[in-house]
């Protein structure tokens, strides 16, 4: 056991400590906290592609045990390599660009200090390598992130933060539900490509566990009868904490999703069944209501919301079929919503902290007022909609190519049906602000008109998640190799 | 015979000559007395731990010249030595943690009774632990309940005094139900001593006479004790008990009193009357209904009270539950989880006990939700417990709870037709305990502006703060390794058989 | 379109679209913080405290009172025929199972086994005590009866704290405990007067006798005691207060208690500590028969003795004037 | 059913033992309660009693040094007695002391006054 399996949990320890430290830490300058976080964000980075640069399954640390059966194990595959460095990409760019947001609200040191701590438990998630880590992790995660979203304590804030807590609770209790009945069959929850299991026609109860898995990680990942606090928490949380939360932390139940079946239940096991059909009918179900609900949505951060459930459940469809190429799609639509969604999230939160705008009708012309903003917004939202040769065009069309050939009777056709109603939703609802922004019709007056431009330290991230987004989009070639190498080790 | 195996008996003894002596002394050197006899015991424990654990097996001391059937003994193992240096421990952090509080709520010319009663109730408890002998618990049952109840009732107002009577009575019918079961047992095994009364009784199944007595005393020992630790359908005086005294006192009771009860159920079961006869005779069932019964309602009254220190009590009721539950799970996995929450839940309790007594005083005595808004910002250190002790009464993972949520869990996987109700209802509390601890937390952190209770005196108590952090750093230390303390449950279990 | 009826806000229906949008859930209506969604400061929330939980306004309070009085008697009336139940239902159990107990009298009954046995035939030499259950309680099984007189002791403790009257608690209590004192103290009866000194001395030799011989013949430590405390009680009716707290005040009682205790705690500790470590004990039974015999018994008799009596006498006094 | 006619002194024990236990958890009135509780205590002792004596035999005190288990009868009940005396002596004053408590605190010795009297108080 040589030092680079301590190395690994330093990108979990350290935002940790980072973090708690911030907690009694008294700063003078408001600049020198943003330069600690910045600093803590980079190392920890830099870390973390460290650790993506090691060899395929070398990292593992196997001393700790909590109790008699908990055993705390870490292991780093290329999921969790992926899933690691864009979480702390994810984490970088957000932290660079809220720290111009965070300056309207107050107690920022708190936020802060949380926003670190999450991002260390979500390190510990992705490197996870048994379900009980996981699990840990995953509570962990609900329970430091709850403050994120009730950031400012009004009582609708504390509402929507208790909504999520419960729903979040309810959902690992039904993925510890799984775990224990896997256990009263006597099976050893250690992650392994393929599964564990992964045998046909097992016992109904085993099933039934996946079944409760799924849709307890379905929880976090907005899937459709647990998806209620994805709506509630949004529009209240602070426009950062909204972005981490349905660019990062909804792809959390992603990956739980991603372990449970493809990593500890086998898609052999489930293939053909009753699980796979429900959990086919959740994700289409939760699509097209997702782009309804958002197409009727007038808040814009309500309205985003929405898209992330509809967004997310593309993934969830990809997962579903069990077949390669909707895998590898999957996987792709995870990065790409990824940097989409917190671009923008990071751009709703800087119309709302510049000019206080909240509703879409208000958005009138905002884009003569914040240019760049409003450009990186419609590039995404193109992206987003699946415009050829964009990013989630690329994503769109391996999910669907996938769903058509995975031979799931009838539901292969409806699905990418549905997804296409929904690209044309998604079209609906968000090219219409960029139009409506940039062509404000002929009674807007531009005598009033003023730059509310937001500084460097707010553009730069945006830009840079567009860029990757579009540039990704265009050159996928690289990522889409490794995605296969994953599907191929699954399938 | 080794000298460190006379040390649970130098405890007993210690504690009871530390009462005796602190009845001439006045309140600071009884307080003085106290702390250093606690910490006596602690080493002493601590010691003999080590030695059982060492040594492997337990062992029977005699009190007096004279062999098993005829005197009295105490029996050692290593179960009993974990219990006692817990004991000691969440008694020494209690007392600390409740000091200042101590000198101001109880009258001067009374503190030296105070400890007197706290020193009486330390030597009750390590009996009740370690004896042997069924006649010696009851008359310890008596020194405990009589001690508690003074505990109750040190802040002499109408309310505690009610609160103590309605203890009293309770606990009265208890000890009644235990003693003529007692007699019961007597008169068809003919031995007091616990050893001897279950080679009789092992005849006595095997010959299947007496079977009509043999279930009743089953039934009368059971329902006697459970009443005396708060079981359920019997749980009306606890909320009044814990709610109203000085917070050591609640800290104590809540955490050791009732828990010393528990224990010498589960020592009686397996060292009487025999795992087997309970499970055959279906008491084991019954107590399973009850205890699930018990953590659902308590729940749901807590989630319906609004005081915080009486909320903290009804989830106690929950609580207990658990530990009823994982009893009457019928196999030994459930007994451990059972022992292991009996532990953590007095490190929780105790803990949340002590921070509300904080969390009040910065809200000008009141523990109403509406008063009590952002005294978690008043009272930092209190807040943080708190939030420590709610986390880990949720279940959260790397804190205590979620050791004993787990074992229950996968004790239930075990446990047959059990095991699907037995999930259910944990997951059931565990969502309400969510709902009314979380909400509690919220509470405390909602901030106020800084006009109310612009005039409160902060405690700034030095070895109130240490003990309490002592607490959570308990609670933290047996989340992340309850390895050791499982193993030694378990083999203490074993010695037990 | 349902829309159009006026009862559509929170329908079932409306429910379920504000479910399936997110913005209602049904257990929020548990997560209500007892808060007032605006915050309330200063007077506002004095009276809103007043209002919510004061709650002194007078016709309520009326309300309140007789609603509690009808519920307290309708939950008595329910709890009478309960309380019939569970007392007819524990009694036929344990009839039942007394019909099932060894028969009155019987002479193989199971608990006349080797330990009685022993008892009755190595009692004497063991311990050296003629009266057997003397020597049981206080030698075979002196554990359980050194944690009864600590029984008694704490039970004391608690009575001390419930009744003792303090310097430091308010002066009124104080007075009134002496108005009642005097109010209730018969002054020079003669009778009375004459009959205690007749009395007295008896009661309280035949109790130190009753003691000593504790192991001889019937009686020990806590019949003497009580025979010795209810003749100090009748002096203290006799002759009051000040006579009695010449000789028996509270420095005398805590004196003698602690010390027969502590005396009872060492002896005791010896004689455990060398039983079980099978160390030779230098207290011998002595010839059975005589007062100075049977070990250690008779001064444990004498110390219960003082014990019981100290508490007894305490007891009346706590309970008549509030103070030794 | 063999023993149900000739275990007479059981029978009245167990019979006085419910009497005293229904009087203290049932009766309103705290020195009923009380008194119930004695006769609780004492019924205890009466089937201790019963359960020490031997037909034919005399008390276990050593009479001219007849030193043989088949002339005395069992000891260890009288002890269990003795011992369980005192308890219920201790127990009992402590409950007479709070009811003095509660009587002047309240001026009521009916406990269902006292609750709601407490009810209001706390409201």
């Amino acid at each position: 056991m040589d030092i680079n399996n301590y190395f690994l949990i330093f990108p979990v320890l350290l935002p940790i400590f980072a973090g708690v430290l911030l907690m009694f830490l008294k700063f003078g300058k408001r600049e020198h906290m943003q330069l600690y976080i910045l600093a803590i964000l980079i190392v920890d980075l830099a870390s973390v592609g460290w650790i993506a640069l090691q060899p395929e399954d070398t990292l593992t640390l196997s001393q700790f045990f909590i109790a008699e059966g908990l055993h705390v194990f870490f292991h780093v595959d290329m999921l969790s390599k992926i899933f690691s460095v864009l979480t702390a990409f994810v984490w970088l760019m957000v932290g660079i660009a809220s720290f111009e947001y965070m300056a309207h609200e107050k107690n920022e040191q708190r936020f802060y200090c949380f926003y670190l701590v999450v991002g260390g438990v979500l390190s510990a998630l992705a490197f996870s390598g048994n379900l009980l880590t996981m699990y840990v992790f995953y509570e962990l995660m609900t329970l430091t992130s709850m403050p994120l979203v009730m950031h400012n304590l009004s009582h609708e804030a504390i509402m929507a933060g208790l909504k999520y807590l419960f729903y979040s609770v309810a959902g690992a209790f039904m993925v510890l539900f799984g775990f224990f009945l896997f256990n009263a069959e006597g099976r050893v929850l250690y992650f392994s490509p393929g599964g564990i299991i992964n045998e046909a026609n097992p016992p109904g109860i085993m099933l039934f566990a996946v079944f409760l898995m799924i849709v307890g990680f379905g929880t976090k990942a907005g899937m459709f009868p647990m998806h209620g606090w994805l709506p509630t928490a949004h529009p209240v949380a602070p426009a950062p904490a909204s972005a981490v939360l349905s660019g990062v932390i909804t792809k959390a139940g992603v990956l739980g999703i991603i372990r449970s079946v493809y990593y500890v239940a086998g898609p052999d096991m489930i293939k053909g069944t009753w699980v796979q059909y429900t959990w086919i009918i959740l994700s289409i179900l939760t699509i097209f209501m997702g782009s309804m609900m958002a197409y009727k949505e007038k808040v814009l951060k309500k309205r985003l919301a929405y898209s992330t459930v509809s967004q997310v459940s593309y993934i969830l469809f990809g997962l579903s079929v069990m077949q390669p190429v909707a895998f590898v799609g999957a996987l792709m639509h995870v990065i790409f919503h990824s940097l989409v969604k917190n671009t923008l999230f990071v751009s709703a939160g800087a119309i709302i902290c510049k000019t206080g705008k909240t509703k879409v009708r208000q958005l009138v012309g905002i884009g003569k007022e914040m240019p760049v903003t409003m450009w990186c917004f419609t590039l995404v939202s193109l992206t987003l909609v699946g415009i050829p040769p964009t990013s989630a065009f690329v994503s769109k069309w391996y999910l669907i190519s996938g769903a058509l050939d995975s031979g799931v009777p009838g539901l292969s056709w409806i699905g990418p049906i549905v997804l296409l109603i929904s690209a044309l939703l998604t079209a609906g609802y968000l090219l219409t602000i960029s139009i409506k922004a940039f062509l404000p019709g002929e009674d807007y007056n531009y005598a009033k008109l003023v730059n509310h431009e937001p500084t460097w330290r707010m553009l730069m991230p945006m830009i840079v998640m567009t860029a990757l987004a579009v540039i990704l989009g265009i050159w996928p070639a690289g990522l889409m190799k490794i995605f296969a190498d994953i599907a191929a080790s699954v399938l | 015979m080794a000298f460190v195996q006379n040390f649970p008996f130098f405890c007993i003894i210690l504690s009871m000559f530390s009462a005796i002596i602190s009845f001439v002394m006045n309140g600071r050197i009884a307080k003085y007395i106290h702390v250093a006899m606690v910490t006596a015991v602690l080493i002493l424990s601590l010691a003999t731990l080590s030695f059982v654990a060492g040594t492997g097996e337990s062992y029977t001391f005699m009190m007096g010249h004279f062999p098993a059937p005829w005197g009295n003994e105490i029996r050692i193992g290593e179960l009993e030595a974990l219990m006692a240096v817990f004991f000691s421990l969440i008694m020494m952090l209690s007392v600390f943690g409740g000091m200042a509080h101590i000198d101001r709520e109880v009258q001067d010319s009374k503190k030296n009774l105070f400890y007197i009663l706290l020193d009486l109730l330390m030597a009750s408890l390590l009996a009740l632990i370690y004896t042997n002998d069924l006649f010696t618990a009851y008359v310890f049952i008596e020194i405990n309940t009589i001690a508690a109840c003074g505990l109750i009732m040190i802040k002499k107002q109408g309310r505690t005094y009610v609160s103590a009577l309605r203890y009293m009575i309770m606990s009265l019918v208890g000890s009644g139900l235990f003693l003529i079961g007692l007699t019961l047992l007597y008169s068809i095994t003919g031995h007091l001593l616990m050893s001897p009364a279950k080679e009789a009784l092992d005849q006595i199944i095997a010959v299947h006479s007496y079977q009509v007595p043999l279930m009743v005393i089953i039934i009368l020992v059971t329902v006697g004790l459970g009443i005396k630790s708060g079981l359920y359908p019997f749980h009306t005086w606890i909320p009044d008990a814990y709610g109203y005294t000085t917070p050591s006192a609640s800290a104590i009771l809540s955490s050791l009193v009732s828990k010393g009860y528990i224990f010498l159920l589960i020592k009686i079961f397996y060292r009487v009357l025999g795992f087997d006869s309970i499970i055959s005779s279906h008491m084991v069932n019954i107590l399973f209904a009850f205890g699930v019964i018990g953590m659902i309602m308590g729940s749901v009254a807590a989630i319906k009270e609004r005081n915080i220190r009486r909320m903290t009590a009804y989830s106690s009721v929950a609580q207990i539950g658990y530990i009823y539950m994982g009893l009457g799970l019928g196999t030994t996995a459930g007994v451990v989880a059972a022992v292991f929450h009996i532990i953590s839940h007095g490190v929780m309790k105790s803990l949340l006990f002590l921070s509300i007594s904080g969390l009040t005083e910065v809200s000008d005595g009141r523990s109403d939700y509406l008063s009590l808004r952002g005294a978690g910002l008043r009272n930092r250190i209190a807040g943080a417990a708190f939030t420590v002790g709610s986390l880990s009464m949720i279940g959260m993972p790397l804190l205590t709870g979620f050791i004993s949520k787990y074992l229950f869990a996968s004790a239930a996987t075990t446990a047959g037709n059990k095991m699907i109700t037995a999930w259910v209802v944990l997951a059931i509390s565990t969502v309400l305990n969510t709902m009314y601890f979380m909400r509690t937390v919220l509470t405390l952190y909602r901030p106020v502006s800084a006009e109310v209770h612009k005039e409160y005196t902060l405690e700034k108590s030095k070895i109130e703060r240490a003990a309490i952090i002592g607490l959570i750093l308990l609670n933290i230390g047996l989340g992340v390794a309850s390895q050791p303390v499982i193993k030694a449950i378990e083999a203490g279990l074993a010695m037990f058989g | 379109m349902s829309k159009k009826n006026p009862n559509y806000q929170n329908s079932f229906a409306d429910k379920f679209t504000r479910w399936v949008k997110g913005d209602y859930d049904p257990i929020e209506g548990q997560m209500e913080m007892n808060a007032p969604d605006k915050e309330v400061f200063g007077d506002e929330r004095i009276r809103y405290v007043h209002l919510h939980i004061v709650k002194s306004n007078n016709y309520s309070e009326r309300m309140f009172e007789e609603g509690l009085a009808k519920n307290v008697r309708r939950f008595t009336g329910l709890y009478k025929i309960f309380g019939v139940i569970v007392s007819v239902f524990i009694a036929c159990l344990l009839l039942w199972t007394v019909s099932f107990l060894p028969e009155f009298g019987d002479p193989n009954a199971p608990e006349n086994n080797e330990v009685a046995a022993r008892y009755i035939e190595q009692g004497l030499n063991e311990t050296g005590a003629v009266n057997i259950v003397t020597g049981m309680i206080l030698d075979y099984r002196a554990f359980d009866t050194f944690g009864e007189s600590c029984v008694l002791f704490v039970a004391s403790c608690c009575v001390l704290i419930l009744l003792r009257v303090d310097k430091d608690e308010d002066p009124e209590s104080r007075a009134i405990e002496d108005m009642n004192d005097r109010h209730y103290e018969p002054r020079n009866d003669t009778i009375l007067q004459k009959v205690a000194d007749f009395l007295v001395p008896l009661m309280i030799i035949f109790g130190i006798y009753v003691v000593l011989n504790g192991h001889i013949s019937p009686g020990g430590g806590f019949s003497g005691g009580a025979i010795i405390g209810s003749g100090l009680i009748l002096y203290l009716t006799a002759y009051g207060f000040e006579k009695t707290q010449r000789f028996m005040n509270e420095k005398v009682v805590k004196a003698l208690t602690v010390g027969a205790l502590t005396f009872y705690c060492f002896a005791k500790s010896y004689s455990f500590y060398t039983g079980a470590n099978h160390l030779h004990s230098i207290i011998t039974p002595g010839t059975p028969g005589n007062i100075l015999s049977a070990g250690l018994i008779v001064y444990l008799n004498i110390c219960v003795g003082i014990v019981v009596a100290c508490t007894m006498y305490s007891f009346y006094t706590l309970f008549r004037k509030g103070g030794i | 059913m063999g023993s149900f006619a000739t275990n007479y002194e059981e029978i009245a024990a167990v019979l006085l033992f419910v009497i005293g236990m229904s009087n203290l958890v049932f009766q309103p009135n705290l020195l009923k309660k009380i008194i119930g509780l004695d006769i609780m205590d004492a019924a205890v002792y009466l089937f201790l009693a019963a359960k020490g004596y031997i037909e034919g035999r005399t008390a276990p005190i050593v009479v001219d040094g007849i030193l043989d288990a088949s002339h005395y009868i069992n000891p260890v009940p009288a002890g269990l007695v003795l011992t369980g005396i005192v308890v219920s002596v201790s127990v009992s004053a402590l409950m007479m002391a709070l009811t003095v408590c509660l009587y002047r605190e309240y001026h009521t010795l009916n406990i269902d006054e006292i609750m709601m009297k407490l009810r209001k108080e706390e409201d």
